[in-house]
């Protein structure tokens, strides 16, 4: 099987913090509704349920029940559970414990299956914990039999592998959480 | 029969395919942009697989990625619908070499009919009517005038590569063809890579007469009859309907073993459409065919009582036709109306998020759409966002019913066709049947 | 033709004529209750009026309130749907004495087939198949236990005034006679306001097959084919098909001629549904003659093309029929499910506010509904919300394509039947066409 | 022409207030009215749920039910207007006015025809401003040629006849407004 270093970047999402006020302290009887509509677009964009900024004495709710909720019913109902079906999308995987941490999320650039080695018997090219190097390859995504190396876009450490080996991923689909505080 | 397809595409005919698949008892992988993640066609599939940000060119059209997602997933074939991959000779081939079925014609017949200019060549060769124009590919502009001086102006430049109006100049007078052909050729080049052009007679007020075919791959060819889609603005349909007011029994028969001797000649097998251009004393000129299911396929659809999809599915996989031509029956009218996301008077594009959508029901309407209360409507692609068809026991049954159903269609949130739609079918000559590619430019500058 | 008609109903059906009458270019009046204020059927009219309120017999059935709205609404004809007063002959008859036209037939033909003993005598007499039974209306407990020893055991009593179940009686054994005609006879009484009662030999295992007749006012009378409405839960339809599986070209046609002879005896006029069993050895016998359209009028107008309720307002304005029986030509195969706002197990009503509606589409499909996202289920009226009928190349496609479309359908926030739909279309001894109407009992048992 | 006494109760209704504020004093600071107006703006272009803002002990929820949407839109639009057309039912009609005052609407208890006079000629059984008493004569509805009087179910004033004479009403058809206040 022919290897290839793929000329792919990969994709750096550091997920803003949710508000980041200029003027924390600016008061909602100027320019309030702009601060609110600010928040709905939030919301719209993210396709939330609510949305909730309490700041200062100032809290600001924002709710909206019809895109809240799940819209699946049965469509989804009928589909059989497919052990390879990649089931997150970039935008809503995000997890949690990233928002606030400004970890670093490394996504695939394309589709294709995760290896964690660069052959069955080799050793991992990364574990959890370890120190990595900007440039470092993390992985490698098989497309159309070309052998695809990911690369750490920061100096940082692994918090968490997000896919097991031999996976199939989609385009944007979270592989790496790195923190790169850690690095220094 | 296939066991799992991955359906190359996006909003109402991704759903359509999937629909039909369902019926098939076939599995379905839908693929999608990060802007689709939540759409319907992505819902309805039973898998789904991301394969790139919003711009077509890196998601819908990113070859590897769709390949990449058809691997991971095990699917045995590919529908593309239409747009994106779907007349991509070079995705077909690929598709072939993998092993993996591209449902739709060979990649050599695509590449051939995708050659606007060879296309008309094999099929005058084999003595059907073609529109009068060039030989073939025009090489300088001495050859495009010698070729104007022959058949007369007014002419109509156009890219061998071409569709959707880009690359098209139309010229009255032999001092301005120059210039056209500069523009054309340059046209051509920066759209579809490829600066061959050719030139053709233009008709003053023709219509846009088009016939379905279906090809298995035992040599086997039949039509479906003629769809009339000469309700255009800028060269993209607005209308369709079938069967034509002005097409008869008689007609219809010549033009659909046109059609079909046209598709025979190029060893042509799946379905297809071959268009024509009517002219007003009822003669009829091949202009091209088109390698993939149409937009207006429903109508057809709604007057032969065959699923279009389905048959092509089993085309694919290689099944013989399930008709004979003598099985294929017409019953009744049938008219499409494309609801576009744009203002209905400046045809600006109106994305944003649908807040109320409530499809018209009842007797003799079919809407096709992947939309609902709380959909996106995203900017990154067609405007086009439902396809509502009605079917009647005849034409005024089946425009009372459009009107009807044109009234209940509720869509807020975003501002779409459907106030134009009301207004052409008000309009008297619509009603009587009086229209040409030219009706529309008229009826809006009125 | 009429100018304006006032739609005495709500719901689904006041829609379904809505929609008729604007196809027709008629102006429509919709009445309501005051639960009903916000209805789409309200909405979709061109006036309406509010009849009282919520109880329908202080609004749909109260007859001068709606007899008033048609006056100050100045309509020339009412269209009473199903239901309500759609069989009420008095109401029929109040209409013909103040000069607006009831779209149906007349009060006197109403009234005759409402006595269900004597329209079993009238087509008797014609020498047409009836289910062996009791010559007329029973006297006494001797009167009934002599007509039960002539014809045998298993024995069925049924009010004449009856319908819906209420009213009926199985009897298997001669000592059980007594008490059942005691028991039918008050029910009768208590539900009808008439004690009438007979009784017919008790099939085990029929269908349930009925033919749609359209008779004009000129003595012409056609036969639309059958419909097969064997899937009852408690005598009430859940899924009807057309054409029944068990029944061949031979059988439709025998089984329509009885049906016009019976019409015809009664010189009946509109269209009507003519009812029979069917049993094991394929006789049928006939049961009734509902004077008004059914709820599963839909599948008719599937394989047939025709548009019922617009071919009921034309005949009911006077005009011959469009349609001679060589006209009518039957194309595939359609299936109807009723979706009402039901628990799918228990069967308990599930009224509430529907959170989010989202219907099918796509080819073959069709919804009749007068719901939408937002919609409030009042707990006042019937169940049934929706109707969703497929149609199809044969059997197999049309109930393929309803299972796709069952699981397109999102209603929540109410409990639906949709579920129970979806098991039923997948058992077997349904896909095979091998029902009566004891398969639901069964099926519900299993 | 025939005419009869019907046998039919005249309906009260006495509207709720509809809003009662528990908190007068939570008056927001400035342009209190022109700033919940914004927010009321806000969430109706939006066509949100629920918009609530909260600040220094001030706390502002605007709330829209799927329901209270006036889910008009295109089918309404193709009706043509018609002068014969009751357009107000029963409770969506109740006037403003009569919110917090406790007036007493009478409604029509038929479909018919509003007749303010016993005949063309003769006088109009009621003004606005006159007097009536529990059982008074208001109005005639005519339905099927049956004359049916209406009473009044109070002792009170005339504030409004809110029906012109020979116009349609339907069932439930507010047709005047009564202050039984005023009796005294």
């Amino acid at each position: 099987m022919k290897r290839r270093r793929a000329k792919i970047k990969t994709r750096r999402m550091v997920v803003p913090e949710i508000v980041r006020e200029s003027k924390p302290h600016a008061s909602l009887a100027t320019g309030s509704t702009k601060q609110i509509q600010e928040l709905i677009d939030l919301l719209r964009r993210n396709n939330l349920t609510e949305l909730e900024v309490e700041r200062q004495g100032t809290r600001i709710r924002v709710r909206h029940e019809v895109l809240a909720k799940p819209m699946t019913a049965s469509l989804q109902e009928s589909a059989p559970a497919s052990p390879q079906q990649p089931t997150q999308s970039a935008s809503a995987t995000t997890p949690a414990l990233e928002g606030a941490t400004g970890f670093v999320t490394v996504t695939s650039p394309i589709v294709g299956t995760f290896y964690r080695s660069p052959s069955p018997d080799a050793d991992a090219y990364v574990e959890e914990g370890d120190t990595v190097k900007k440039g470092q390859v993390l992985c490698i995504v098989e497309a159309m039999k070309l052998m695809n190396e990911i690369e750490s876009e920061v100096d940082g450490h692994v918090v968490k592998i997000l896919v097991e080996n031999t996976k199939s991923v989609e385009y944007g689909q979270p592989l790496f959480l790195i923190d790169p505080k850690a690095a220094s | 029969m296939f066991k799992k397809v991955l359906i190359a595409n996006r909003g109402e005919i991704a759903l359509r395919v999937i629909r039909a698949c369902k019926e098939l008892g076939i599995a379905t992988v839908a693929i999608h942009s990060e802007a689709d993640a939540l759409s319907l066609h992505v819902r309805a599939a039973d898998e789904k697989v991301c394969v790139g940000p919003a711009d077509s060119a890196l998601s819908y059209r990113n070859i590897p990625n769709v390949l990449s997602a058809a691997e991971i997933t095990g699917v045995d074939a590919i529908h593309p619908g239409y747009g994106f991959l779907s007349e991509n000779a070079h995705f077909a081939e690929v598709c072939e070499s993998i092993g993996i079925k591209f449902i739709g014609p060979s990649s050599e017949n695509i590449a051939l009919m995708g050659d606007k200019a060879k296309a008309r060549e094999i099929v005058a060769k084999r003595g059907l009517p073609v529109t009068p124009g060039s030989p073939g590919e025009l090489r300088s502009e001495e050859d495009a005038l010698q070729a104007a001086m022959k058949i007369g102006f007014p002419v109509i430049i156009k890219a061998t590569a071409g569709g959707g109006g880009r690359g098209m100049r139309v010229v009255n007078r032999a001092e301005d063809l120059g210039r056209a052909f500069q523009a054309a050729q340059a046209e051509a080049k920066s759209t579809f890579s490829n600066d061959g052009v050719y030139l053709e007679r233009y008709f003053l007020e023709p219509r846009h007469i088009e016939v379905q075919i279906m090809a298995d791959q035992h040599g086997r060819v039949i039509h479906l009859g003629e769809r009339d889609c000469s309700i255009q603005r800028r060269h993209q349909k607005l209308v369709e309907e079938t069967p034509s007011p002005v097409v008869d029994d008689k007609l219809r028969r010549e033009i659909g073993r046109v059609a079909v001797e046209a598709v025979k000649a190029a060893h042509y097998s799946n379905i297809g459409t071959v268009e024509f251009l009517l002219d007003k004393d009822q003669k009829f000129y091949f202009m091209e065919v088109n390698t993939r299911i149409q937009v207006e396929h429903p109508i057809t659809e709604m007057v032969t009582g065959i699923d279009l999809i389905k048959e092509q599915i089993r085309l694919a996989a290689g099944h013989p036709l399930s008709f004979r031509q003598q099985d294929v029956v017409f019953t009744g009218h049938s008219l499409e109306c494309r609801i576009n996301a744009e203002d209905p008077e400046k045809f600006t594009p109106s994305p944003g998020v649908i807040t109320k959508y409530s499809p018209p029901g009842g007797f003799g309407v079919r809407v096709d759409s992947a939309m609902e209360s709380g959909s996106t409507v995203v900017p990154y692609y067609d405007s086009m966002i439902a396809k509502l068809i009605t079917h009647g026991r005849n034409r005024q049954e089946s425009i009372a019913r459009m009107k009807r159903a044109l009234s209940e269609f509720v869509i807020e949130g975003i501002k779409t066709t459907i106030p134009l739609h009301r207004r052409i079918l008000d309009d008297s000559d619509f009603q009587k049947g009086h229209v040409s590619t030219t009706f529309l430019e008229r009826f809006l500058a009125s």
